[in-house]
């Protein structure tokens, strides 16, 4: 085989060794995945994932922020933006009893925006927090994503995503319900003004945000497990009285339903986002080396992208109707 | 009329603290198995109806009515949600809550709408998106943001018309128009009453609480700046007259196609851009008030305008 | 049920109650699919279909022609474009030989097109001939059907289509394929000009044809039992070494698959096609009759499009993953 | 490269007898499983690539790839046919015969290209579109009319390489480019000489005699007009060089896109269209003779001009 050939799938698919371990410690957290414990820094250092068998935990916007940001550049815009309770709403306890007590562990909406530096490109960040009311959107949330995107286009510069949420927040009522135009509003506003947009669904990413601007960047980075969906499995096997695949929804399943680019480790998920940034930033003079550049680093990678392929999983190899015979015209 | 007449006026003033029973009134109403459906407005509002069907894609989703038709001599583009009237309807229907499939065949008619430069219009009336393995997996939750994107690009004038229930994104997908409005007995909400039900409630039998939580009935939705205007039914219901229905809708739906049309095609995309910006209720600062939910667009002060925020 | 409720699903299927019947008659055709036999010119009085069970018999562009024009109206154009033999093909026989063979029958292309008026609308109609050379599309197919367009685009008029093709022809290589690319590129001429394009798929309607204009119309409508495919049933066994299903590629199945609007009755066409045309004519203020209308024609028809209703197959169920047992949200 | 150099220069003369085996040779050498891949070329030519994934509408297409890259310092977008090396990479890439999803997720890279106003760059090899029957049902025929569309009507400019063997519709998709240009030993037909045989021999064995009857070799494609250009390849074809490959093909593509960039977009796109329009060859009327197969455009009468035709 000539040097030049990019190495082929079946080399690249690296497997997962380490096998389970349980560990008893007393204040940390248990995977749930694996039943392994930790302690909170310990998790913390490693990004919230699990160190045996990689089960992403869910984390804060702060965390999110910490970890996408370059540095200390993070600048928050318009946190001082609250919920109101236009219905007067009450369930099991009033809304806004329920925001009293969401906002007293520190995080003010479902949604935080702010400007930053992302490998080295200066952006905005739009990082929901499922620890707010279960990051579901009311119209804190889908005034600062319009305010974010108009930053954006002001500026030039583009915008990364990361959504965490149950969908739309049912105590806003119907206003709930129109923050996922408004959202496709800003979507559109960007796409006019040719900004980039990158989304990361982690974990769940459902309902009416799935539904609006979660499912319109262009790029989609998916964590792994990440539940990704419309109506949650619940709802379906309520109403189709079918049973679900434990996998169904997931991040992995989406892949090869064709909903998302990439399922991506946390842990590479500044370097991905930050790649197609670079990309897609202004010409740059200073990259244009001209046709010198090929040989010179043609022999010495392997094609990034061919290390990138999922493996042909049997129930893709289904949904395409493709057989391993075939070949001939 | 009486209630409407009621509800028309007292729109400036405090919120109306909606009573339970009229509240599950309204939502019996909008769900009434009589009530027209897309097809009965197009039987009785157009000429010469030709259906379209299949996303070109994967299938065809009979839970959505999508064609053209003659209305008052322009060519227009309807698309609706139907329901179907009795159970081998209603199954074939799917009770009208699409897949991806129905709101792609969606988006084929808009593309033949921006083709034609055809008016469109939008019936609305489903209990939501159809919560389906299959739905999901061929990507209900980007159909229906798809589909909200295309209406909001789309050069042509649109109006959307909540004709019996509106829940969920699956009613809000063909709901971004120029113009957003309600029949009286109908319903906007983010949830069917059920699914709040089950969801806050932890109970799927608070459904009517659920509804007095909601209040989506048009009264409040004008209020709330989400219904442009409501249109009046007949004295009982749409249920008992489909035509004096269909008639009262004419009326509005007419004059304000022709108003839309006036408007210069860029001005008009970036008013109906404006529209769903607007929409939105926030503390702001260190004063607590709140903020308008929705301006007024320039254009319309009149019934076509958004409400006015409840004081608080 | 009140009067104004529209008739529902069940109550407008239509049987086919005929059993078929044989007749032996000699010098005419017989059916395919029940057998019956017929003179030439009792058939062409039945547009080509069978009395007995609906099957639709293959026509040719001048029959078509004949269905579909109001009155002697039509006027061909460019009739004189003939083929030429770029590749100076041979397979079995000389390619110019294939095209003197079949001129010699009348027709000088697989295509034919002119002006003429379609239920009272002035339009342009491109019409294929399965008789020559299998319909297939080399050069003149592709400059007759840009023509067409060119002259629709300068004169308003819509275009009919009705095809039969068994794709590219061959014999003029990859100067046949291109002509695929040229159509496409009249379709979007129509496009731009606001054109109501109008496609009838006949049998058979398949590779390179199915792959351009013919998939490419604003409405578009096909014969029952017309195979509508890009690879035929026979490629697909071959390559796939899968057992075809009889309804594969069928109009019938491509409606379920959402691929056509309708299957329409070859008798049915003209009525269909003009109401399309029709609606999409210029305003006219003489049909402009206010609301006055609505209650007139409300009580009085019942509504055409639910009569149009296709059942629900237990495959079109399957595909949309829906159950009768739903309906709560 | 001196056969390429006797092509080029006998470009206006008679057209040239093929030798059958020689065309057989081109075949094979286009076909030659050491010759460099989209990806192989990406990554010689190309930073920071990053692949999309997904059509959103029902799965992904491993048969075709699709990203973006920055080429020499410019974002740009990619399309390619990817063929797969050994046993199981060509199982997983279907031999490079993309389905429906396969377009669409192209049509999807379109839509960034135009949001993005990105340099397109197709690179074709393909034995056609995947003949299957979940491809049918699910629009193979639709989807490579659209991608066609798509390409036509895309603002940026766009180049289409044939980097291998271009057979069929399945080609064509990804081929509707302002300029159309193939490497010195690759083919391009309406059908892959296997098919072909299959279905004008009746005999899956003439292969050979279908490539000597459809002769479709970049020389000729060239004096067809199919082919804007002929872009070198290494002495002894690309497979033994791909650095060198890629070194060649870099040399045309800068410079082309550079060119096309100087375009107005208007002027761009209306070239596009009449590039395709003008491809054909039939008698018309009294007189027999043989109408140019296509006029060079006007901005290009060098290199990347349509060919004369073969006299007759
Ligand atoms: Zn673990
Ligand atoms: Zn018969």
């Amino acid at each position: 085989m000539p040097p030049h050939i990019h190495i082929s799938v079946d080399r690249l698919r690296r497997r997962r060794s380490t096998p389970p371990s349980k560990k008893p410690v007393g204040d940390g957290k248990a995977c749930k995945a694996c039943g392994a414990h930790f302690r909170a820094e310990e998790l913390e250092r490693n990004w919230g994932v699990c160190t045996t068998c990689d089960h992403h935990f869910p984390v804060s916007s702060s965390e999110r922020i910490t970890q996408l940001a370059d540095g200390d550049e993070w600048r928050e815009l318009w946190s001082e933006l609250a919920a109101t309770d236009p219905l007067r709403f009450t369930d099991l306890v009033p809304y806004t009893e329920r925001v009293e007590q969401a906002e007293a562990k520190g995080v003010r909406e479902a949604l935080v925006v702010g400007e930053l530096s992302v490998q080295g490109v200066p952006s905005l960040a739009a990082v929901m927090d499922f620890g707010f009311l279960g990051g579901s959107m009311g119209s804190v949330v889908g005034e600062k994503f319009a305010r974010a995107a108009d930053r954006c286009v002001e500026t030039g510069r583009p915008l990364s995503v990361i959504t965490a949420s149950g969908g739309a927040r049912m105590q806003e009522g119907v206003i709930a319900l129109m923050q996922m135009a408004k959202t496709v509003v800003a979507i559109d506003d960007l796409r006019e003004a040719a900004i980039p947009v990158v989304v990361v669904l982690a974990h769940p990413t459902t309902g009416g945000v799935w539904a609006s601007f979660a499912s319109m960047g262009d790029f989609t980075y998916a964590e792994p497990g990440a539940l990704i969906a419309f109506s949650g499995p619940r709802v379906i096997e309520q109403t189709t009285r079918e049973k679900l695949p434990p996998e169904f929804g997931l991040a992995e399943s989406q892949l090869e339903n064709g909903q998302v680019d990439a399922v991506v480790d946390r842990r590479e998920l500044p370097g991905r986002i930050g790649s197609v940034l670079n990309i897609l930033d202004r010409p740059r003079a200073d990259i244009d080396d001209g046709a010198g550049r090929i040989a010179r680093q043609g022999r010495e990678r392997a094609s990034r992208a061919a290390q990138a392929l999922p493996k042909l999983s049997r129930r893709l190899r289904g949904r395409l109707g493709t057989g391993s015979d075939g070949g001939a015209e | 009329m009486s209630r409407l007449t009621r509800r028309l006026t007292g729109r400036s003033e405090e919120a109306e603290p909606q009573d339970r029973d009229e509240v599950w009134e309204a939502i019996q109403l909008a769900r009434h198995q009589d009530r027209p459906y897309p097809l009965d407005y197009i039987d009785r509002l157009m000429t010469d109806f030709e259906e379209i069907h299949g996303d070109r894609l994967f299938s065809d989703d009979p839970a959505l009515v999508c064609g053209i038709g003659r209305y008052h001599g322009r060519p227009v583009a309807v698309i609706g949600h139907q329901k179907g009237r009795d159970t081998n309807e209603r199954t074939y229907r799917n009770f009208g809550m699409p897949g991806p499939e129905g709101y792609r065949k969606g988006m084929r008619l808009m593309e033949l709408a921006e083709k034609f430069d055809l008016d469109l219009v939008t019936l609305i009336d489903t209990p939501g998106a159809y919560p389906g393995a299959g739905a999901e997996e061929r990507g209900q939750g980007g159909a229906i943001a798809r589909s909200m994107q295309t209406m909001l690009r789309l050069r042509p004038p649109t109006v959307a018309v909540v004709i019996g229930e509106g829940s969920s994104g699956g009613a809000l997908a063909l709901g971004v128009a120029d113009r957003v409005v309600m029949l009286e007995n109908t319903t906007y909400s983010v949830i069917s009453p059920e699914g709040g039900s089950a969801i806050l409630w932890r109970d799927a039998g608070k459904a009517r609480d659920a509804a007095a939580a909601f209040k989506p009935t048009a009264s409040n939705c004008y209020r709330w700046g989400v219904a442009d205007a409501v249109v009046p039914e007949p004295a009982e219901g749409a249920h008992a007259d489909a035509d004096e229905a269909a008639r009262l809708l004419d009326a509005y739906l007419e004059r304000t196609l022709r108003e839309l049309r006036r408007v210069d095609v860029g001005q008009r995309l970036a008013r109906r851009k404006e529209r769903f910006r607007r929409i939105g209720t926030f503390r702001e600062g260190p004063h607590e008030g709140q903020v308008p939910l929705a301006d007024p667009p320039a254009d319309s002060a009149s019934e076509t305008s958004n409400g006015q925020p409840p004081a608080s």
